[in-house]
């Protein structure tokens, strides 16, 4: 465990690590066709927003008047999290569907409706 | 100076990691690139002090979500999968240019703030532990807490009812 | 009684057509005969609007006023003056003739064509009464539902096309009215610090709209809103090609209510809202007004000279009439002014007159192609006579009612602007041209197509049909005063503004 | 009788209406005689009560005001009627040759169903009530609902063979060419209440006579608009074309409408605005310059027509040229004088032609007729003297009228009036020209119908026959009047007592004195001598006599037919000009409706169906649709360009928002 | 260790008691299958209750801990999705039957989603409003694709499902940097610290930008609005009802909470312009793209869009006119939207088939009240009085020129023209062609036409007679703006 003292990490350094993997993330998601794939860009792209969250809740721990505030983005992480679980549980099923129909999950089979 | 140097090394990891999420075209590779950049997430939680995050992310994370892709996989028999952004060079391009404009967007506001030292001070050191979030999830966000079990359900009813094959 | 008359009598038509709707679809007669009785109490009752008005009051009259939307200041607030009293008669007259007149044909869905009928009726009587201009508004477009399924059900084989036109066009106007009257909403607020869209309260205020700063002066804008919707719906010049394919393509019924009212509460909604609301902007758009109605009269009536088809024939020459009222509109004299509020009930009645003649031939023959006819004067005398007064009257002979309306028109307007008199003298001309020609390809000559041999003269009740348009229409010629008197005092007053 | 004039026309009108009705339920004949020629009757005795009343009655302008008609703003328009000498001398004729007339169609029509003769004569009796409100009107919106409904009747008994395609298109063309005109007297009444707030006879003339200088403006613009409505009713150069036409309808119509009355409502009218025209010299030459100049072009055409009928509608034409030449050289009551007396002897011209034709089973050209005089020496001794005093031969009426009018248009030349004298000289030449060829002309009728033998068929032949009392019996009486209607207007002043003329003195009254008469016509009051008006008439009477004996050359004896031809041979160009009546319908056509019609074609189908319909409105609408089936390919279906839509949208909100 | 008052609990009662029908009809679903008739009545009675509650108790204000105001504007927003939902569930029955899935989860997952709906709309604070809006999302991706076995319903669900995550992604991401721009995320501190900051700071921006990118996929606003078509055309239609009315409205709460927080209006421009951007782009879009549309769902789909551009002109307005507007438009969008969208229900054969407008073909005649009910709310959608869309579009643009937005009227009053193009079109399809030669089966349901005519009516009655509405919508709107 981190001794407890003074963290000497600018919370911008986190900020800039969920930007760089925001950026992944997003890449994966616009760049894939296979649905799994996109799903776990997404993934990244949830955690990068946690980081997000980490970053600013770090900064605002630093700070009395803040604290509060601090916890409240950890919260929020947490039910970040869940809620990526949840939408991973429905995604999946879905793609599960989707392969039953199409044989396949690249979500660009799935182009019946148009125009 | 050691925690700056971890830090470091455990961002590079979560990057690198990342990256392979999203490239190699053996999709075990990459739910395992994944978990690994999961881990380093947790890394980082820690680093930042918040110890409950950190096992979160490893449990729930690692533990469930990653699992349950790995199943699929396994279930769908899925060997290989497409080449990163093949067949549609302009969705290609673009989405490598937007991608590569909100990260960028993002870097130059995080240079732009000014680097405040996040000096936790004793005070607040207790926040990041399972006590004061543990506090808060049953006080003010006692709601949101509650709710989160409505979620839960309905993605699983979700879950339940379009994976239960065709009842004929 | 009074007090309550005007909006009772405005929804009586909606309140009947609720009554229609509990009867069995195949009780066509019944559908036929609530109708004819409804209408004709409602144009029984609105005599009494007649007998209650005071013509030597300009203001209002029969005023009823009713909490609506109080938040925007909007209420049910209907009134009369001379000017709208004559044109809601109108409207209540050719109510029951119109019923008749569609008593024998065989068409489908009697029932709804009779509810649509009456829905309208409420629309175009709202029209003509409402003095709040959300009121206004809402009566005006009602309008167009019905008369969308008049002609789209019952029309002719290009109903559709007919149909949509009419209603594209119609909404084009109307939407730019709907912004307009929300800014001088707004206007008034500024002004006063109320919300109301009532017409009295704008008549305070919407005139003090600043007209000066070239084209874009908010005064310019809002007339211009108002004028697009008045001008397709009268219709001017170039926003007309709607009419003819309108009239065409509806059945009698469409037609007769077309003409008749429907291009009425365009020039009715120049002279209520441009006219009265923005007296400087008219003053500046007279003389394009002033161009477009006498292009419109000349124009109208070259194109009728070369129609193949009737009914196509008379909506063209609806184009000329019309551009008369609005260049008497536009002269802005007392003497033009009444007469164009007087051609709007003569163009009503002959060109109502003149469609319910030719539905009857056309339920006898099926076609409408001056062509297919000729020498009619043989076998249908009297039908031929009554064709041939009601043609002469909307050619103007003295002695019947065109003739006072132009009169008036041209005499008033000669005082200012002598130039387009002498141009819409022209029009008379070709009017007699068109009109006459017609008569003749239809009536004279040898009777040469052996289909027509058999053709039955006029029924008594046909004759019924047209008689009360046909007395209305010597009794204008020959006696005015009677119509002209009540409108009197409140033309004087628009024209104060 | 006087202070209800209003009968006068109503009981005609009456007639007319309730002869429609016996129409409609197919009454006899006998019933429709009854009321058709009965109410004429009626009114025409309520005329000469009235007329009586007013010659015992100090007042010489009678004014009955009914009901106001329209008001409005400055428009203000009684119903009223007047009752002066001028409409009392029109009354006088119009309803006493109206009902000569009716009687002569008993006989005419009397081949007619029932129905038909019904119609003809309630037509007759409307036009009987729009004349006498034409003539007794005392304002001009009166006067034009008169005016509009003799156009109506006489479109209506043009074309009262409706089933013959030309009958019809003669009576739409009458009423069109007539609604030109009536344009222009429409804008006369618009200025005049522009200029004098009212148009009561009472009220603007006199208003007109004392203030000269105000209106003299006004003069001019109302005199020549109302100049053109009168182009337009009486037939004048260049709106003539309708009454050659107008003959396809029955006889009595053409003596009738196109002959005694309707046709003289112009000069009636220019006549009854005489101050305007005496206020305003340029009107007044315009005036003299159509008339005399149609006098001789219609009679040069009337030279050389077969169509017995069109002779006289020619005739006609050149006589009403006569009648303004006389209103243009200020000679406005011997115009009138003029008009009553063409009234008598062309209207039994005309009825003498009808019992012709009426003989001769409906045949009108001359060419097939001749010798006519032994089988109907009524038609022939009453057509005769018609036919003399039309020529201008002294002591018929024709005589004293058109002698009055010649020797004035001399005078106004001799006088320089206005200083148009050269004009007014060279009108008279015209106009003397023109007697010489009227008396040509008619003679040529004269012996080309009665005299010779006759070279129709034999079938004809037997058929000849004298026509029944009802047709002769007016003819006897328009006869006699057509030999001594002249006496009304003795020239009393060759001998030095002009009180003999009674029409001069009982008209006098009509022509206002105008005040300060620094202004118009300075009355060539005997500008010449006497020994001058001798001559006159001597020249007159000459060129007349001249004209027949051209005529009894061509047409009579041995070698007729033979010189006309020759001239005809000799000079081609003119014959056929004259035949063709100098294309002047084909021009029309060519240069105005020709045009007029394609400019509608080009309307219709070029502007409001190519441009407004297609290019605009269908266009539009079209466009929208392209538009739309454009950019529905946005929506590509590939869930992954929806994602990359929304990264892009956001990404571009964000920088942009920045 | 807090525990939940008594005015905590009777806040969302309504919700408590839908989560508790869902949980009845899952058990029942389970145990008892043999109910399943009875489910949409169950249902009905637990949304009916919930409308009850939410009239009978007390508005008591901020509740848990802040977390959610409940209050008129939560009352109004809360009974106009219950009322939708009762729409829903009402042509759900008889079209579940007929498409033999009739079964608790779906009654279930649409209670829940309503729940999240209802949470989302009345929550003050970011948190809660994730947590609704996923709750509100994650039912409604299983539900397009409900019926399993039709291709288009599962390629519904998968679009909606990839595009509702992503967007979902970065509306967290930019929750964040909310939160780090004002160390908050409760929407009151959030909007009084930018409003009085004046400006937005770039983190501020990024973050309007992403959750108005995330919202705007909800509302199917240009240039998110493409998945709309397709997830319309391939849903079920009781679903896409559902999905084309609650969802909006919600969302368009949320919207309008930051809007007027911030005041936008006021403090950015470049705001107004963004927004007003996607306001034109969505009206012209969706009309002119409708009018070449041949299936009726997919037609009222880019409809659909382009009423949200509509409201998004009263967004931008905001302040007490806007808002009003906003929630007015809602009623009338709503019931419009249900009237027709139950007409299609009945009026259509199989599911895996489009709903050509061609098979309307002379249906006035043959099914005289539903295709009545349907011209009424078609008229309404294009704004034709007396019918409540024209009071909606009049309340909005009013609210625009008082504001001085009037090129924005204008620009709105033209698109609604060009919309009554294609509403005509299928109205002259039933009334004016005659039925075509193969005549489409279309089993009739009382239920569902009971339901169309019921919204049928209540657009007519609202549109001659707004009055409460307003009364109604002007109340509520006051708790909210300043």
């Amino acid at each position: 465990m981190i001794p407890v003292e003074a963290v000497p990490i600018p919370y911008t350094w986190v900020l800039a690590l969920s930007a760089v993997l925001f950026a992944v993330g997003t890449l994966g998601v616009l760049l894939r066709r296979n649905g799994i794939a996109i799903f776990l860009s997404l993934e990244i792209m949830l955690n990068s927003a946690n980081l997000a969250f980490a970053a600013f809740a770090f900064r605002f721990a630093s700070d009395h008047a803040t604290a509060a505030a601090a916890l409240d983005g950890q919260v929020f992480i947490f039910f970040v999290i869940a809620v990526a679980a949840a939408e991973a549980a429905v995604g999946l099923a879905l793609f599960i569907v989707l392969f039953r129909c199409k044989g396949s999950i690249d979500v660009e089979r799935a182009n019946i409706l148009r125009w | 100076m050691v925690v700056t140097i971890i830090f470091l090394v455990a961002a590079a990891i979560a990057v690198v990691f990342a990256v392979l999420t999203v490239v190699p075209r053996d999709p075990t590779k990459n739910v395992l690139s994944l978990v690994i950049m999961s881990f380093a997430m947790a890394a980082v939680f820690a680093i930042l002090g918040m110890d409950f995050l950190a096992a979160i992310q490893i449990i729930v994370y690692s533990g469930a979500v990653l699992v349950l892709f790995l199943f699929v996989i396994m279930l769908l028999k899925i060997r290989r999968i497409e080449a990163l952004g093949s067949g549609r060079p302009v969705q290609a391009l673009l989405g490598a240019l937007v991608a590569a404009g909100i990260g960028g967007m993002m870097l130059v506001v995080a240079g732009l703030l000014l680097p405040l030292q996040g000096a936790v001070l004793p005070g607040a050191v207790e926040t990041g532990t399972a006590f004061p979030i543990g506090r808060a999830l049953l006080s003010t966000h006692l709601f949101a807490f509650e709710f989160i079990t409505l979620l839960l359900v309905a993605a699983i009813v979700g879950a339940v009812y379009l994976g239960k094959g065709e009842e004929e | 009684m009074d007090q309550h008359l005007l909006f009772l009598l405005t929804l009586s038509p909606t309140i009947f057509a609720i009554l229609l709707l509990p009867i069995p679809k195949h009780w066509k007669r019944v559908h036929r005969v609530v109708t004819l009785i409804g209408s004709t109490v409602i144009f029984a009752v609105s005599t009494r609007l007649w007998t209650g008005f005071n013509p030597d009051n300009p203001a209002f009259q029969f005023v009823d006023q009713h909490q609506w939307i109080p938040q925007f200041g909007i209420s049910i607030h209907v009134g009369l003056d001379g000017i709208s009293l004559l044109l809601v008669l109108l409207t209540t007259l050719l109510l029951p003739v119109v019923v008749l007149a569609a008593w024998s044909l065989n068409i489908e869905h009697i029932k709804s064509l009779h509810i649509t009928f009456l829905l309208l009726a409420t629309g175009m009587m709202g029209t003509f009464v409402s003095l709040d201009l959300f009121l206004f508004y809402i009566f005006w477009e009602i309008t167009l539902i019905p008369m969308y399924f008049i002609i789209g059900v019952w029309g002719g084989p290009r109903r559709i096309y007919a149909a949509v036109k009419f209603f594209i066009f119609t909404m084009v106007g109307s939407v730019l009215m709907l912004v307009a009257i929300l800014y001088l909403g707004w206007f008034h607020h500024q002004q006063t610090g109320v919300w109301s869209y009532d017409y009295l309260d704008f008549l305070q205020t919407a005139p003090l709209l600043s007209v000066s700063g070239g084209w874009l002066a908010p005064g310019l804008l809002v007339f211009a809103a108002f004028a697009l919707a008045f001008a397709i719906k009268v219709p001017i010049f170039p926003f007309h090609t709607w009419l003819p394919d309108a009239h065409v393509e509806a059945p009698t019924t469409g037609s007769v209510l077309l003409a008749g009212v429907l291009l009425k509460m365009g020039a009715y909604g120049f002279m209520r809202f441009n006219r009265a609301l923005l007296p400087d902007a008219w003053d500046i758009f007279v003389p394009l007004i002033l161009a477009l109605a006498v292009i419109g009269i000349i124009y109208g009536a070259l194109v009728a000279m070369v129609q193949p088809d009737v009914k196509k024939l008379v909506a063209y020459s609806s184009v000329s009439h019309m551009g008369f009222v609005m260049l008497g509109l536009a002269a802005g004299t007392q003497a033009s002014t009444q007469g164009a509020v007087l051609q709007m009930v003569n163009h009503g009645l002959t060109t109502g007159a003149l469609f319910l003649l030719v539905g009857m031939i056309y339920e006898r023959t099926y076609t409408r192609l001056i062509a297919d006819f000729g020498g009619l004067a043989t076998v249908m005398p009297v039908y031929t006579g009554i064709f041939l007064v009601v043609t002469l009257g909307s050619i103007g002979l003295p002695g019947l009612n065109g003739f006072v309306g132009e009169f008036l028109i041209l005499a008033g307007a000669w005082q200012n602007y002598p130039l387009a008199v002498v141009l819409a003298g022209l029009g008379i001309i070709l009017g007699a041209v068109y009109m006459l020609w017609m008569v003749q390809r239809i009536f004279w000559g040898p009777l040469d197509n052996p289909k027509n041999e058999g053709l039955s003269d006029i029924r008594f009740r046909e004759l019924m049909v047209v008689a009360p348009l046909l007395v209305l229409i010597v009794w204008i010629g020959i006696y005015p005063t009677t119509f002209l008197n009540p409108m009197e005092a409140a033309v004087r007053l628009l024209l104060a503004r | 009788m006087l202070g209800s004039l209003w009968l006068i026309p109503i009981i005609c009108l009456a007639g007319a209406v309730f002869n429609l009705a016996l129409g409609i339920v197919r009454a006899p004949k006998s019933a429709v005689t009854l009321v058709g020629v009965g109410s004429v009757g009626a009114s025409t005795i309520a005329t000469y009560a009235a007329l009586w009343d007013y010659l015992h009655q100090p007042a010489e302008v009678i004014v009955e005001p009914y009901f106001t008609w329209i008001s409005a703003g400055v428009v203000n328009v009684n119903a009223s009627l007047q009752l002066d000498p001028l409409s009392a001398v029109m009354t006088a004729f119009v309803t006493l040759v109206g009902f000569l007339i009716h009687v002569y169609s008993i006989g005419y029509m009397h081949s007619e169903t029932d129905a038909g003769y019904a119609r003809y004569f309630a037509y007759l009796n409307l036009f009987m009530f729009s004349m006498l409100l034409l003539v007794l009107g005392s304002n001009l919106p009166v006067m034009f609902v008169g005016w509009e409904g003799v156009g109506l009747c006489s479109y209506l008994l043009i074309g009262y063979y409706y089933d013959k395609e030309w009958c019809a298109a003669a009576g739409k063309k009458a009423f069109i060419v007539n609604r030109i005109g009536d344009l222009g007297f429409l804008l006369a009444i618009f200025a005049t209440i522009a200029w004098f707030h009212s148009t009561e006879f009472t009220v603007i003339f006199p208003a007109a006579a004392e203030h000269p200088d105000q209106f003299a403006g006004a003069a001019t613009i109302i005199g020549l608009l109302l100049f053109v409505g009168a182009i337009g009713k009486s037939a004048q150069i260049p709106l003539y074309v309708w009454l050659p036409d107008a003959m396809a309808g029955p006889t009595p119509v053409s003596a009738l409408i196109h002959a005694a009355t309707m046709v003289t409502a112009g000069v009636y009218m220019v006549v009854r605005a005489n101050v305007f025209y005496r206020l305003s010299p340029t009107a007044m030459l315009a005036v003299a310059i159509v008339g005399g100049v149609t006098a001789i072009f219609a009679a040069t055409i009337g030279l050389v027509q077969n169509d017995i009928k069109k002779v006289l509608a020619y005739s006609t034409v050149s006589q009403l040229g006569y009648m303004f030449l006389g209103a243009g050289v200020g000679a406005f009551v011997a115009a009138i004088f003029h008009v009553v007396t063409h009234a008598f002897f062309k209207a039994c011209l005309f009825l003498g032609s009808g019992s012709v034709i009426h003989a001769c089973g409906g045949e009108q050209d001359m060419r097939t007729m001749g010798g006519l005089r032994k089988h109907m020496p009524i038609t022939y001794w009453t057509f005769l003297a018609a036919t003399l005093a039309i020529s201008g031969i002294p002591i018929f009426a024709g005589f004293f009228s058109k002698d009055e009018i010649l020797a004035k248009a001399y005078e106004a030349g001799a006088a320089n009036l206005n200083g148009f004298g050269a004009t007014y000289q060279l009108l008279w030449y015209l106009g003397l020209a023109g007697a010489l060829l009227t008396a040509f002309y008619m003679f040529r009728v004269v012996y080309m119908t009665f005299h010779g033998s006759f070279r129709g068929s034999e079938e004809t032949e037997r058929h000849l026959h004298e026509s029944p009392p009802s047709m002769t019996g007016p003819l006897v009486i328009l006869g006699f009047l057509s030999i001594v209607g002249g006496f009304f207007g003795f020239p009393g002043q060759l001998f030095g007592m002009s009180g003999l003329n009674l029409i001069e003195r009982f008209l006098h009254p009509i022509i206002l004195p105008i005040a300060a008469a620094t202004h118009g016509a300075a009355h060539a009051e005997h500008a010449v001598g006497l020994e001058t008006e001798w001559l006159l008439v001597a020249v007159s009477v000459g060129v007349a006599v001249l004209g027949i004996v051209i005529a009894r050359r061509f047409y009579l004896g041995p070698k007729a037919f033979v010189l006309p031809r020759r001239l005809a041979e000799r000079l081609p160009m003119v014959h056929k000009m004259l035949l063709g009546k100098y294309w002047v319908d084909e021009m029309y056509h060519v240069l105005i409706v020709a045009p007029v019609h394609r400019m509608a074609m080009i309307c219709w189908k070029v502007i409001d169906e190519l441009i407004i319909d297609t290019l605009f409105v269908n266009g539009a609408a079209f466009s929208v649709e392209l538009t739309g089936d454009l950019l529905r390919f946005t929506t590509t279906g590939n869930v992954r360009n929806y994602v990359l839509a929304v990264a892009l949208a956001i990404f571009a909100l964000a920088t942009f928002l920045w | 260790m807090l525990t939940p008052t008594h005015a905590d609990l009777v806040a969302i009662a309504p919700e408590i008691i839908l989560t508790i029908t869902a949980g009845l009809l899952l058990i029942v679903e389970a145990f008892l299958p043999g109910l399943r008739r009875h489910f949409s009545g169950l249902a009905m009675v637990g949304v009916l209750a919930a409308i009850w509650a939410r009239l009978h108790f007390e508005l008591p204000g901020a509740v848990w801990a802040g977390m959610m105001q409940i209050d008129e504007l939560a009352a109004f927003v809360d009974i106009y999705i219950l009322v939708a939902v009762i729409f829903t569930i009402a042509m759900a029955g008889p079209f579940l039957r007929r498409t033999e899935t009739e079964v608790g989860e779906f009654y279930a997952l649409i209670l829940l989603a309503t729940v999240g709906a209802m949470v989302m709309a009345s929550s003050v604070n970011l948190l809660p409003i994730f947590l609704g809006l996923e709750l509100l999302s994650i039912p409604l991706y299983v539900l397009n694709a409900f019926l399993r076995r039709s291709q288009v319903s599962v390629e519904a669900g998968l679009k909606y499902f990839v595009v509702g995550a992503v967007a979902s992604a970065f509306l967290v991401y930019g929750i964040a940097l909310l939160y780090g721009a004002t160390a908050s995320t409760d929407l009151a501190v959030i909007g009084s610290q930018v409003a009085s900051s004046g400006q937005l700071n770039p983190l501020v921006a990024i973050g309007l930008a992403m959750i108005v990118g995330g919202l705007a996929f909800k509302l199917a606003l240009v240039p998110c609005h493409a998945w709309a078509p397709d997830v319309y055309q391939g849903g079920p239609t009781p679903v896409t009802a559902f999905l084309a009315v609650v969802p909006k409205g919600a969302a368009l709460i949320v919207l309008l909470r930051l809007a007027d927080g911030m005041d936008l209006l006021h403090i950015s421009p470049q705001w107004v312009a963004a927004a007003a951007g996607i306001a034109v782009a969505s009206q012209t879009l969706g009309n002119i793209v409708a009018i070449v549309q041949s299936d009726v769902k997919r037609m009222l789909a880019y409809s659909g869009i382009a009423h949200m551009g509509y409201a998004m002109v009263a967004v931008i307005v905001a302040g007490a006119d806007g808002g009003a507007a906003v929630l007015v438009y809602l009623v009338a969008y709503t019931l419009m939207n249900m009237g027709a969208f139950a007409s299609i229900a009945m009026l259509s054969e199989r599911e895996d088939r489009p709903h050509f407008i061609n098979d309307l073909r002379g249906q006035g005649y043959k099914r005289p009240i539903v295709a009545l009910a349907l011209t009424t709310c078609l008229f309404s959608l294009a704004g034709v009085p007396p019918f409540i869309g024209f009071t909606a579009k009049f309340v909005v643009f009013r609210a625009a020129v008082n504001e001085g937005f009037v090129w924005l009227a204008v620009i709105g009053v033209v698109n609604s023209l060009v919309s009554a193009f294609y509403y005509l079109r299928v109205v002259y399809a039933m009334y004016m062609q005659p039925l075509p030669r193969r005549e489409p089966k279309f089993q009739f349901s009382f239920q569902i036409a009971t339901a169309a005519a019921v919204a049928a009516l209540g657009v007519l009655i609202l549109g001659i007679y707004p009055t409460p509405i307003l009364e109604a919508a002007q109340t509520a709107i006051l708790v909210l703006v300043r």
